[in-house]
């Protein structure tokens, strides 16, 4: 068998979205409107893999419309909203009703979390939470004295997604992938998740930047130009202002369903054809031959 | 020095107000949705403190230098101007203990001693609110010193007797070996305050705002200081600095409107920033 | 006063190495033979400071010549050598005749060490040492128990130095460093550090490439070029094997004495003249005028 | 394929069985002063392991593209052929755990079990001789499973019935509930051992080397397999490549050599090194 084409990880966003699998804790990049796997959460939407706990260092559109499509059993993260444009609805509202469990994180929890999950570790040890309410709403999470001062710490337990989506500016065709910045806690979910999918402007045979996510743990790569629209990927495009509006419009009026609906079926941004049967990927421990 | 100005509105005195808690050659760091905060810091870099240094919650960057506020490019800003770029776990677990920057935050629930909420309003399973999340302030109010609060509408639904849920230490809260610093310092839109006394403190009001009013919207007994001030107002020079360099598009106003209110605004900016942006790209 | 004039921390090595005091923990940055703070350690060694404890991610030439000349008390370091070039030939010697106490440290309890005093915590679990000889030798190392699992972890203790010195290949006059890789811990030392002495082949107005240090913490910025010679400081200048090899064979002649009054008294690399008297400087919490 | 060299020395048949332990695609770590492990890592991938990623503890970057070896301009490899750069915190905190790459060390003692020492030959607190230290093999042998050794010189000073200190953890060494997996691979001057009946475990021996000699320069009993082999020699191509491309300043021979024989060769090759820079700087 041809080298190259093996290590090729070069696929359709149908074949990627096949990854996830009902029940999966999904990580999702990006932060709040920027670089968001916009294009893939379409594809999952549309193939309807409900059940899921989203984990996100911040949620933002892209995870509100999963919400709101009723594919999210659980909630995990520090922030979830609009930023500027107003609290996120459809999870506002799931959240309001107990449709959805909320399983409470800040910003330490998750990066912490993580970090342990990197250092083959049970739990990292941090400063925060102590005398807040977090740890009454999350009984989970214990606490551990440090053996040298006996001052007691939040054991932040290690966090391990099922599956992260990532999209970037550019990756090359074995994984490797540029972010540009606004990393939030990327390369450390493309690390600790079973499961890593690429989306990306465009995949290169051989970048010529430096890399952030490296492509060894990486299964799926896929090329869908504009597929963090509406939200941003720097420099490549901005913020697209008037359609994050015309979402939080539509569900101020109910309307939830028809802007959906309109989402699923645009035509938007469509994934290059594969140029390598996903049966010819081989990468260790992924799932697309299961 | 400049003269004061004489039209002024009460964003742009919040903006005025967190500058000049900015001292030269600090860090400051901007959390997410925080256009009058960014525009308060900016305005402090092109005054009295052209050596701060910024970090916001978007990008990761540590950066020296300023832009514009901007709805649709604001990566531009921090992903562009930057000295260095780290990532989120890099910026919770080190920097942000390490370096202890100045923070303004925007409680949703405050008590008198500066304990927040922003995770809902009422029960936390069957909430009358649920909000974003608390993002990373109950894990640096344990330890940080420099925490500081805006508050852009005052209120009884803010400023509560009782928090629902403290995702934020006040003064003294904690476990008594380590108890949190606490607040130093909050603006709201009807005056000034500090922590000094362990409790909320009035040090000055804003030009015609009344003591009663403020207490009237507090649902706490507010402490006084006896050298009770009013808030100088903004120069004319530096409502210029707001209006026409730091932020003509307006953006500082969304943090006082809300719901549909909010939404036309905002439709407004996003359309004066594309012609504006238009223009430009002509110009070119 | 000046703002400008009060941010600029440009001085000279003289004056920077009097924020070294005696008993101080002195970390030097770099890797065994790749940008040391050798200009650095010749001021220091001048001047006599001693009785210092000496922290390295690994420690090559410049530690080896510092302990030679009996101003380290102790070491602690998870290499003390010199690469191809052997065995650290001082260190050697006084570590069997019992003359240095050794703290024995390994990548990790340094990288977590670090990282706890980062965080601000007592420790960071790993799960490395546990059935090594290391946790008889480190008795004041402790385990914790995982509170989720009931495993035990080493409990790598918080380090932190008293004084950090950096050698970069470009640094701003307000102490932001651009390193170009090869970082070790540096990034972290520079934060770790009570005191921060950058050590520099140019100091500039204003960085035009991505800083790995940022200057806010830094005390002391001192232009000495050819300052990390004869290791090297890529891409500037590349290792000088010919003097790592004279060192190497005059210590085999037992003429370490000799080969260190020659590197004392050799004109060497000098600093450039400050421009900004010490007097002006007052960032927080240094020493300079202590 | 290319025929057996007649023409190799011991130092080039160590890199070649080093070589044919890389898989292609796999990630391969280096040490601090092994050239033997890198001239073998280099080897693999201009042979049959194209797509293998190189990390070095020199550097810490992570490279999928090849260098000759230098003794001067190390730095240049790893750093001027970077495709990601990271921290030696990062590397040991998060990439070495989570990759789990395949590296050589080099044991100065080891028992049959593979527990090694790097620390010190006899007392601790009084040794015989101090090692550099163990960098981080105590970290990363509780857990990795890709732990191959090389030993230059084989020798009852290596191999030893009992490690003076122990700094790396043989086969199920630690405790109990998680067992270290322990080494997978050892090749020394004299044959190629595995440690799969739990103790070093001899599967070839290197041609015109005998059982009996690699016994007696063993410090405890050796298992051995029952289909014993020789090791295949190099090709002539694998030594052309060694020569010629990948070390053709000779730097992989010092690693057998000591004392004042390696001081003489260092001289040697870098006086070989400078000129020719010397040549390629005046070529250009």
């Amino acid at each position: 068998m041809d080298k190259t084409q093996l290590l090729d990880k070069q696929t359709t966003l149908t074949a990627a979205a096949q990854l996830v699998r009902p029940g999966d804790t999904l990580a999702l990049g990006g932060m709040t409107l920027y670089r968001r796997p916009v294009a893939f959460v379409r594809e999952l939407i549309r193939r309807g893999t409900g059940d899921l706990t989203l984990l996100a260092f911040t949620a933002g559109y892209e995870s509100d419309l999963l919400v709101g499509a009723g594919l999210v059993r659980q909630v995990r993260t520090c922030y979830f909203g609009l930023e500027i444009f107003g609290l996120a609805p459809m999870y506002s509202q799931r959240a309001e009703r107990g449709e959805i469990e909320i399983v409470e994180e800040t910003e330490a929890s998750i990066a912490f979390g993580l970090r342990a999950t990197l250092a083959g570790v049970g739990f990292m040890p941090g400063q925060g939470w102590i005398g807040t309410d977090l740890l009454r709403i999350r009984p989970d999470v214990k606490l551990v004295a440090d053996p040298y001062s006996g001052r007691r710490y939040v054991a932040f337990p290690a966090i391990k997604p099922d599956v992260a989506v990532i999209h970037a500016p550019l990756a090359s065709r074995v994984g490797d992938a540029v972010l540009h910045g606004n990393l939030a806690v990327d390369c450390q979910l493309a690390m600790a998740a079973d499961t890593v999918i690429i989306t990306a402007e465009r995949v290169v045979e051989k970048l010529d930047e430096p890399l952030d996510i490296i492509g060894l743990a990486v299964d799926a790569v896929v090329e869908v130009p504009h597929g963090a629209a509406p939200t941003s990927c720097w420099p490549d495009y901005p913020l697209d202002g008037a359609e994050i509006l015309r979402y939080v419009e539509a569900c101020a009026s109910g309307e939830f369903d028809a802007y959906l609906d309109d989402f699923l079926t645009s035509v938007g941004p469509r994934a290059r054809p594969t140029m390598f049967a996903v049966k010819n990927h081989e990468p260790t421990g992924n799932r697309l031959h299961n | 020095m400049s003269q004061p100005a004489t039209d002024y509105t009460i964003d742009e005195l919040i903006c005025v107000c967190i500058a000049r808690q900015i001292e030269d050659g600090e860090l400051v760091v901007q959390g997410i949705a925080t256009p009058l905060v960014l525009a308060g810091y900016m305005l402090a870099r092109l005054t009295h403190a052209p050596h701060i240094a910024f970090a916001s919650a978007i990008g990761q960057t540590f950066c020296r230098d300023w832009g514009p506020l901007s709805i649709a490019h604001v990566e531009a800003l921090w992903l562009g101007k930057a000295l260095g770029r780290f990532d989120f776990a890099q910026a919770v677990c080190e920097l942000l203990p390490t370096y202890q920057p100045k923070e303004f935050f925007r409680p949703a629930q405050m008590d008198a001693r500066g304990n927040t909420g922003n995770i809902v309003f009422g029960d936390y399973h069957k909430p009358r609110l649920r909000l974003p999340g608390c993002g990373g302030i109950a894990d640096v109010t344990v330890y940080e010193e420099h925490v500081c609060f805006y508050v852009p509408r005052h209120s009884r639904v803010t400023f509560v007797e009782q928090v629902d849920l403290v995702s934020g230490l006040g003064v003294g809260a904690g476990p008594p070996e380590h108890p949190a610093p606490g607040p130093t310092y909050l603006i709201s839109d009807l005056g000034q305050f500090d922590f000094a006394p362990g409790r909320m403190h009035l040090t000055s009001v804003h030009p015609g705002v009344t003591v009663e009013r403020i207490q009237a919207k507090t649902g706490f007994r507010l402490e006084i200081a006896p050298d009770l001030q009013e808030t100088p107002p903004p120069t004319a020079e530096e409502v210029r600095l707001l209006r026409e360099v730091i932020d003509p598009l307006g953006i500082r106003d969304l943090e006082r409107l809300s719901g549909a209110r909010r939404r036309a605004k905002l439709h407004e900016i996003i359309e004066r920033e594309q012609d504006a942006r238009t223009v430009n790209i002509k110009r070119q």
